[in-house]
């Protein structure tokens, strides 16, 4: 089974009835800004697809600063979704976007179902969405949708609300805040969410001792970065194995192997998030490095790898 | 704006805790710099995530003609504690320049210059001191405060002092009076301000909030225009997080930020709400 | 009232009304063997207490290799819970705890409250114990207490039942791994728990790559390490204004630094887990390091200290 | 067992990827330290907690009289990537000698010791074959059987091949025959075991398990009492973590599993379950 070669991989990915992705490798909300800022580092074309800022109804401010502190291999961040409201964007940004060729995934957040259902009847209309991306599960602001995406039931009617005002595909980003994440992801998931997105950050806190202050205004932030790996991978592994949606993995990637390992365990695609701060052309990088690697395997298309893991005891090692 | 792993070409231990290092340039890094800017430093270590975030470091100087361009770092904590034991050849992640940097268009001869720097404020102020100097300006025209807690928090003091000798009007001052007077960088900028304020100058300054929030104080009303550099926590520095927000002049808790990485680090004092 | 000088700084803190420590640097269970293990690096009776490696009425085998692995500024262990079961215990290592003036917290699991129960009416004979520590959140077995760990009302009852057995102190050890750990925290409180101990380990994964298999035999582990400390923070934080009982915080302390920022919050000690594989000195570092900075800080005692965060807008910075 | 940071003394590269660094001791390692022990070697950046943990390293040489220690180290992942750039005068923490080393009692002349080492195993046996020769054994009554992938990942070849010279049985096989026989170490070994049976030899084997393995298969059943250091994923080194476990013979499911760190990292192979 493993032949080398200078054949190409097929790396295309289907999230959704209407939605494949030339590649797995999404840029993670509110690490890539609404994707202009990467422009001068990557060609946005070549990217699996972006994932904007998480958008709402009107402009929001976001928290006051201090808004992010780094932690032993991640940060914390307390933005607050601060962000140009939906109908800057569409103006403002979206052509750009259009323009560039990026496949682009709206993440959208409010503060009650109506809100949600409304953004999503706006961005309905609009040309050049691929998809769209529920946020349940924003730890940094009251309003951040954390209330439905610890709940089962609202959750479900948050995202039957949604599919009710839109065709477009249906991604809903799942927190790790919760005792069992497969709960929400099998509510989300026959609520009519075409596909999941997980993890978001890890809620956590940091004191400067010095001042004996909180570091953050908003006093807690949102934990991500490499030190939430091993949580993302296993949230990943079990809503994999819970739902019958494919699930787009998020948390800690910093290299193709790390994204690779969220394929194995069973992710149809991935999202780079922090790290695009570190390494801006990080997304490019994985997308080669992903490549190479199928291809040294042998595989001619990403399929035969995805949720490849071998299980001890399965007969298979 | 360039994305490239640098040489280490020197480093030079300046005091206990502060060194500058001298990086290679990527053939295009010179051509781009404006005055101002930094760079976004990347731990050397690929195999560690820890420390994670890369640093921000003012470009001190360019050397166009050899392609490289020099850092001056104080040690404050982790990332600073690694950089500190870069060996020549070394490559370092360099992301930059980034920033505005000070506003060009108004930095043209004639007129007086006035730059209050505070402890390793003095690397973005000596990038623009070597701007001014390449416009042509005349050093008697050139003024430059510094201040800093006490001698060994000192940098490019003898490079200064160089410039001193040629006409630069230096002034220098410690809190406890181990070199120049003693006391802040305030009494001797508040004569300096009253001498040339008939020519109208153009203030920049670059330090610790607390001496930014004194120059504001001391400049306010009178007539100058001025300009700081502002420092923040920062996550990625360009405009991609917007971890690095402060506050607008006349911000009634409704209207946006400042990106003190992209709309900055160089804001008009009017702009700022001291 | 900051004044530097010699004076001697009171370290004590009183966790339950039969239990007061020397000072509150304690190491934690699974990660200080049975003590006996690190007396060739540390004289025990420094520390505040030990808590042993978690113990049940019969010896268990634990979980099959590989049990570690190392993550980003952490590790994930998958133990098991091995241990020599309560008999073996008492017979062969409490007596060298007691020799060597060790204050002795036990650390107990079970599969059911009856398990529990019996587990303290046994300990509750014994002398040279100074409180137990329930342990309802370990998540690498399936009967190791995190079926009550995450149920308010379950964890209440298994509180309930070991306090009728005892009038030892009691200590109820929570896992993060829950919506709202708070719920958890008063419900045991209620229940007569003297003191609560947070967190155990955040459920996390790996996988290798080369292998294509799961890292752990028991696919998951429990995170720990540096990497979980701004949870870990935000936890302890949100437990101690939930609740009037002493709160012991844990997670990701590697220096004396860590160990302040916990009691800054509120805790009125601390535990050292992962850190202690790594220096097997760290503990009494820490409390020299305590005690360093609170005479350096002007304390006279260290609760001055203890709490003494300021929050913004709480007109006191 | 001692805790300390060891000063490098020198560092040397072997072949691309491996290479010895030598320690200074804390004044009494030397005389704790057994053959097939090992030093639990933590990352010297204190400011870093990534890589976190330490890792375990055999003790290859002990020089008494210097008061210091050598060890062989392969480049396989990020650990040990760190540990190649140490520098002579570093300061590397360092904690052990740790586990049960080989049984000394034992090892007493007159008779015959093999000696079956794979790849960086070698460093753990050349601590026993110092240890034979200063016991007075005579080379002529030892042998060593040393087998890797190629010539590349060989190290320590030069000494033992000026050992062979003065009587050593020094058996070399690499898998492509780049150096010494093509093959694995089983085919010399099983010429040796076969000649040396009636001595009823002492067999030591330290390297991958398929290569332990196959030791026990070819050694089982003959006159012979054979030892294997093995290797596993570790924590503490030192019995805290239980994370380095593994199987005992006749283990029917229920029984207590072998701590490679403290009950090993050598065991009789009659202990273990292949
Ligand atoms: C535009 C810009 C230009 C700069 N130029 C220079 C320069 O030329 N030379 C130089 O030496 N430094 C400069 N700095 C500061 C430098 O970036 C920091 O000192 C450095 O990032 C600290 O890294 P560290 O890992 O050593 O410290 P850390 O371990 O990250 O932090 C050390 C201590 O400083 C605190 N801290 C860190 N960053 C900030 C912050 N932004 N605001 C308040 N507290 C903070 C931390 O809480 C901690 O107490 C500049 C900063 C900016 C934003
Ligand atoms: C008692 C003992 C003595 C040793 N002596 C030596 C020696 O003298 N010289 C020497 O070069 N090495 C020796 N080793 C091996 C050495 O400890 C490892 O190579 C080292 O820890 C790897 O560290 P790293 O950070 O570079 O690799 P990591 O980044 O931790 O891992 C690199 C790769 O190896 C895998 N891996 C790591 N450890 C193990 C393991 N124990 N089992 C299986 N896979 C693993 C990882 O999954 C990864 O694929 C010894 C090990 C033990 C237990
Ligand atoms: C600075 C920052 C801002 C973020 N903003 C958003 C957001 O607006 N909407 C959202 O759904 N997730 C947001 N996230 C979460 C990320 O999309 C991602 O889920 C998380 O950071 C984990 O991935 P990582 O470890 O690769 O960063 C943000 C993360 C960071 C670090
Ligand atoms: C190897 C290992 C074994 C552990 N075993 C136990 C246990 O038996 N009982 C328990 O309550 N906690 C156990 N824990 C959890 C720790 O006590 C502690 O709560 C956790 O590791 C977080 O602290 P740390 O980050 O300082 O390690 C174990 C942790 C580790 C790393
Ligand atoms: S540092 Fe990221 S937006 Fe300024
Ligand atoms: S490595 Fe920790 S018990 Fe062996």
């Amino acid at each position: 089974m493993v032949k080398k070669g200078k054949a190409k991989v097929d790396l295309q990915v289907q999230l959704a009835p209407g939605l494949v992705l030339k590649n797995p490798v999404i840029s993670a909300s509110g690490t890539f800004g609404y994707g202009r800022e990467y422009a001068p580092y990557l060609d946005l074309a070549r990217l699996g697809a972006l994932v904007t800022k998480g958008i709402s109804l009107r402009p929001q401010r976001g928290n006051d600063p201090v808004r992010i502190v780094e932690t032993p291999c991640g940060m914390l961040n307390a933005i607050g979704l601060e962000n140009i409201g939906v109908e800057a964007f569409l103006a403002r940004e979206l052509p750009g976007l259009r323009a560039a060729g990026a496949t682009v995934i709206v993440n959208i957040f409010g503060q009650s179902p109506a809100d949600y259902a409304a953004l999503a009847a706006i961005l309905e209309r609009e040309t050049g969405i691929a998809a769209l991306e529920i946020n349940i599960s924003c730890p940094n602001v009251k309003a951040g949708g954390l209330q439905f995406g610890t709940d089962p039931k609202m959750a479900a009617e948050l995202v039957a609300a949604v599919r009710r005002e839109t065709s477009l595909p249906l991604i809903t980003k799942l927190t790790p805040n919760v005792t069992d994440i497969t709960d929400i992801a099998r509510a989300v998931a026959a609520a009519g969410s075409d596909c999941l997105s997980l993890i978001n950050t890890l809620t956590g806190m940091a004191v400067d001792l010095r001042t004996r202050k909180p570091v953050l205004a908003n006093l807690t932030g949102g934990l991500s970065g490499p030190a939430i790996k091993p949580v993302a991978l296993r949230a990943v592994y079990q809503v994999v194995q819970a739902v019958n949606v494919p699930v787009i993995g998020i948390g800690g990637i910093a290299s193709a192997t790390d994204a690779l390992e969220f394929l194995l365990v069973g992710a149809a695609a991935i999202q780079i998030g922090t790290c695009n701060f570190v390494n801006p052309a990080i997304t490019v990088e994985v997308v080669e490095g992903i490549e190479k690697y199928l291809r040294e395997q042998g595989c001619t298309g990403i399929g035969e790898f995805i949720g490849s893991l071998r299980l001890p005891g399965a007969g298979r090692d | 704006m360039r994305l490239f792993y640098a040489e280490v070409k020197s480093r030079q231990e300046i005091n206990a805790g502060i060194f500058t290092v001298r990086l290679a340039g990527d053939g295009r890094f010179g051509d781009q710099f404006i005055p101002g800017q930094f760079v976004m430093v990347g731990i050397p270590e690929a195999v560690s995530h820890d420390p994670l975030l890369r640093r921000p470091f003012s470009v001190a100087r360019v050397f166009a003609s050899e392609d490289e361009f020099e850092l001056a770092i104080k040690v404050v904590g982790r990332g600073t504690t690694i950089l500190q034991h870069l060996r020549p050849g070394e490559l370092v992640p360099i992301h930059g320049p980034l920033g505005n940097g000070y506003p060009l268009d108004l930095l043209e001869p004639p007129g007086k210059v006035i730059m209050v720097a505070g402890g390793l404020g003095i690397a973005s102020l000596l990038s623009l001191l070597d701007h001014c100097r390449q416009r042509g300006w005349p050093l008697e025209d050139l003024a430059l405060v510094l201040g800093a807690r006490s001698a060994a928090e000192l940098v490019y003091v003898e490079l200064l002092e160089d410039l001193a000798r040629q006409g630069l009007r230096f002034l220098l001052a410690t809190e406890d009076g181990s070199r120049g007077q003693q006391g802040l960088v305030t009494a001797p900028l508040t004569g300096l301000l009253a001498a040339w304020e008939a020519a109208e100058p153009l203030v920049f300054s670059c330090g610790p909030l607390p001496m930014l929030r004194a120059v504001c104080r001391l400049t306010a009303g009178r007539h100058c225009r001025t300009y700081l550099s502002l420092e923040s926590r920062m996550a990625c520095g360009f405009g991609a997080c917007l971890g690095c927000v402060t506050r607008k002049k006349e911000d009634d808790g409704s209207g946006s930020w400042l990106k003190v990485c992209l709309d900055g680090p160089v804001f008009p004092a009017a702009m700022l709400p001291w």
